[in-house]
């Protein structure tokens, strides 16, 4: 009956994969969307430029929270690189229904808070001059 | 409010029942279907509300019969565009029973008309260590210019708590009047909660404590009798667009003596009087705060706007809603088990109503609701520090105007049991 | 100008010849009789321009069918607000060659961007003794608000004259240069005069002297093709009801690290990320400065503007218009004799024509006009320290824009022809 | 033909009565219409409460002209009192004719400038404590 609120979706939403806490995440960040309240923070645990661990906690709609689950499931075991390449187009692939403009942000606030995390922590590393990761900040 | 009904024109002193199913054919677009071919069923009349026919004709008519400028044209057209303009501060001084028309300033919405006192009366009357009183349940347009102006100023912002039932705490109020602050500025009805404030009584209060008054009327005067002389305020905002107006109208009001010793806000043609290059001096008031060509088609919508609420009569306005808040208050717990409400009991509050159905976020609920046709916000409706105090993300919104329905609760009702459906299924 | 053909989209490249007559269609008022029976003979557009249908449709079709709210709505109609807003400024960016519709806020009009921009950007970065360069030939509109930011912050005015001619005088222009003014604002066109600045020209000169350069668009957007990349320019301004848009509607562009770098100017709604009770951050670029609601309805109307005018091509415009000024200026003299003529020469100017006739007020110039059903402005223009330049109490104007036919141009002359046997019967 | 501009209103515009300055007028005052860039300096000499003599200069339109010209030759011999009874309706009675809203001000600024004289007036002698001259400042 209704497309955007698909089971899978609503699967992914009550039981979201990857939720919790990493002990000592290598990166981490907390992106929000104040419009509705929505708050995720994401934590990834990398070492020799792949995402081998990842974790997600918060609060927001099905879709954000659908979005975060699928996409965590996805980026884990991928390179550095391969994740910092994912388009919005990707996860939006990833999420497999139609969103409308006024929920985009729902759904791509968790891409953009693993893309926070990861600008920070090449940051962080070009800053102290520690152990190249073999992410390419840009 | 016995003053109200002498002081008002006589089409608002009879309070007859209004009749809600023939108001709505005023409204060309409660004709139209969605694009799942649903009704329109529209419940955020507190973000916007819809216009009938004769606001909708009154833009209409300045753009395709006389859109010339105004005040400088000797010609007809100007005369007339003028002319329509001017008379709409006539109306709007008569729908708040403003003294005089000339106390009535056109600005594009409630947010500038609180950013003009900030910047022109704020920036020359508060000083270090001043104080403001404000309430927890602004809306962010009734705080933020307020923030901007302290920091600045190096003054402070002091805030009335609100009780768990939604109303303002009223001892606290008192305690913090004796810090003698020089402004309190509050809702007269909040767009979260629906509450409706004892504005008359805070005035009162805060004249005694010797503050002026800044009255945040954007959803009282669609909704409920406004009398600023009743209510003794000093300053009183209001949008165009929530009355049944069109967006781009708006009015502040003030009494005269505080906008003649005002400085200006903002500068440019029609609020002077003599320019030359190093100097200039001001035109008398309200032109003095009207720089620039203003908005002459929307502000001239909006004096259709009142025409038509004056024809309503705001008692019955009020009476309506509050009888649809009622039964708002009555079907949505009954119909659909679990749903939260949040502020006042009915008689304190006009027609809003905040909810949310539990582990579903707004977001979700109202994306679905789309799905029926029924338009409710969901978010934190600008009330962001509101909605921590509640210790709540977001809530999901309906609110009324007088073309709503019982009918359309109904529809809420029955949509909110799918939103629960389909998410439990 | 080449620049302007390559950057702008395929129907601004084609400089086909404008068809006045055809597009006179696209405009319902010049179809309707004044008091007298006569047809309207519009010659104010300098003041604000006559709308096409696209754009009355536009703000009608808005108030009609889809009148929500913008940016916070989940619901159909909403979502379809959103869109046609935000189109808009696509629509202005293309118009203007900015580089990035984010780069275009949106407001009431021309004196509210100007005073944007000198409260935001001018209160944080005009000190003591900072010098700002404007020019004799302003509108009041980019005169008082820096008049009033001096004032706060103890800065300095410079002017650039006017020559005999009505042209800026550069040599002085250059001296002032070295006084290293912050910031050089200048109009484009000039509202009285006519005059075509060399806006290029201009800016390169303040910015190699290290001053930003805030154009005042409000007389060129509707008249010569503006591209703000060619020119340079830090700030660029204009009305939408001056190019055939509402009035309400108006936008102010700068680049992006200018609008990043500076603070709000108005508070509330939708120019926040977070708020709490005593601090709150910002929105990003352009939503910081856009404060409550909008006006919709006008943006939109705007956005419709800006495609009609793109359709003709500003090319067009200009050389049409240009056209016309060369017909006044060889009419009125030789058809009204003793006429004064205000301004530059035809290559020099936009479509303005202000004048005299000896012995009689422009006032009852004007007044007489109008039972001919035509209509020019007479006063000061917003400009009484240009008027005092040329030791003139006040003025008649005539201005064009793209409808405005020679016919009547010929009838502005039989019309004064008119005026002075009256006065001298 | 055209009704505004009646034959006597023009020859009070090209020939204005009382056009001319006081050597020592008692009250004085110059009224701007800066809108159109009317002016004019109405002068007065009062005594024993009556208005004496009357003269003004000043640039306007022929409304604002001829206005001036007719209400100058009404208040001479008049009393302040009397004077100062005069409201815009009597100045509009004198004109004759219809004025449109957008020219109310350039009829009634000669009126305006007389009221602001004796008022400037009243206001001076009540200061000084000079001679009451008859006039009731209100
Ligand atoms: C050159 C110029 N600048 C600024 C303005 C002010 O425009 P607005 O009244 O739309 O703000 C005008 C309009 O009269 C103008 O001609
Ligand atoms: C209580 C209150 N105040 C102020 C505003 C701001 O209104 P506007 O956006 O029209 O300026 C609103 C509208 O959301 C409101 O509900």
């Amino acid at each position: 009956m209704d497309d955007l609120y698909r089971d899978y979706i609503l699967e992914h939403y009550r039981h979201p994969h990857n939720f919790g806490v990493l002990e000592t995440p290598t990166a981490s960040y907390e992106g929000s969307n104040p419009l509705c309240g929505d708050r995720i923070t994401m934590m990834l645990g990398i070492s020799d430029g792949i995402v081998r661990e990842v974790a997600f906690t918060g609060r927001g709609c099905a879709i954000s929270q659908a979005s975060a689950s699928l996409l965590t499931d996805e980026i884990k075991g991928k390179t550095v690189e391969e994740v910092e390449r994912m388009t919005p187009e990707d996860v939006l692939d990833l999420i497999g229904i139609d969103i409308s403009p006024a929920r985009l942000k729902c759904a791509l606030l968790s891409l953009d808070t693993v893309a926070h995390a990861l600008a920070d922590d090449a940051a962080e590393k070009t800053e102290s001059g520690g152990p190249a990761s073999g992410s390419s900040p840009k | 409010m016995a003053d109200v009904v002498t002081t008002t024109p006589p089409s608002q002193a009879k309070p007859a029942r209004l009749d809600p199913h023939r108001l709505r054919a005023d409204f060309p677009i409660l004709a139209t279907l969605n694009r799942f071919g649903k009704p329109l069923i529209y419940l955020d009349s507190a973000a916007t509300s819809l216009k009938p026919l004769t606001v909708i004709e009154a833009v209409d008519g300045y753009n395709r019969e006389y859109s010339a400028n105004i005040h400088r044209g000797i010609y007809e057209m100007a005369e007339r565009a003028t002319a329509s303009y001017e008379e709409t501060r006539v109306k709007v001084a008569r729908l708040i029973n403003a003294p005089h028309p000339r106390e009535i300033v056109f600005v594009r919405n409630a947010t500038e008309a609180i950013n003009l006192v900030a910047y022109s009366w704020g920036r020359h009357n508060i000083g270090r260590g001043d104080s403001i009183v404000l309430t927890e349940m602004e809306h962010h347009a009734n705080l933020v210019p307020w923030q901007l102006l302290v920091q600045e100023k190096d003054g402070d912002l002091e805030f009335v708590p609100v009780t768990d039932d939604g109303l303002l705490a009223l001892e606290v109020y008192e305690a913090l009047l004796h810090l003698r602050p020089k402004l309190v500025a509050f809702t007269h009805v909040s767009n979260m909660l629906g509450t409706i404030n004892p504005v008359r009584q805070l005035t009162e209060m805060a004249h005694a404590a010797g503050a002026l008054v800044l009255i945040d009327g954007a959803q009282a005067v669609p909704h409920v009798p406004v009398d600023v002389q009743e209510i003794g305020a000093d300053f009183y905002v209001f949008s165009g667009h929530k009355m049944l107006g069109p967006t781009g109208s708006g009015a502040l009001w003030a009494r005269a003596e505080l906008l003649e010793a005002m400085p200006p806000f903002m500068a440019g043609g029609d609020m002077i009087r003599e320019v030359h290059l190093r100097r200039s001096d001001w035109n008398e008031i309200p032109y003095k705060f009207e720089a620039g060509t203003p908005d002459i088609s929307a502000q001239i919508g909006m004096g259709a706007a009142a025409d038509y609420l004056m024809s309503i009569g705001m008692d019955a306005a009020r009476d309506y809603e509050q009888e649809l808040v009622r039964y708002a208050l009555d079907v949505l717990p009954r119909e659909v088990p679990g749903i939260e409400l949040y502020g006042p009991a009915a008689e304190y509050r006009g027609g809003v109503v905040s909810f949310n159905l539990p582990g579903i976020h707004p977001h979700d609920v109202a994306q679905i609701l789309d799905r029926s046709g029924i338009c409710v916000r969901a978010g934190h409706h600008c009330t962001m520090p509101l909605h921590e105090r509640f210790d709540l993300a977001a809530t999901a919104r309906a609110s009324f105007n007088v073309y709503t329905v019982p009918e359309e609760i109904d529809a809420l009702a029955a949509g909110l049991r799918d939103v629960v459906r389909i998410f439990n299924r």
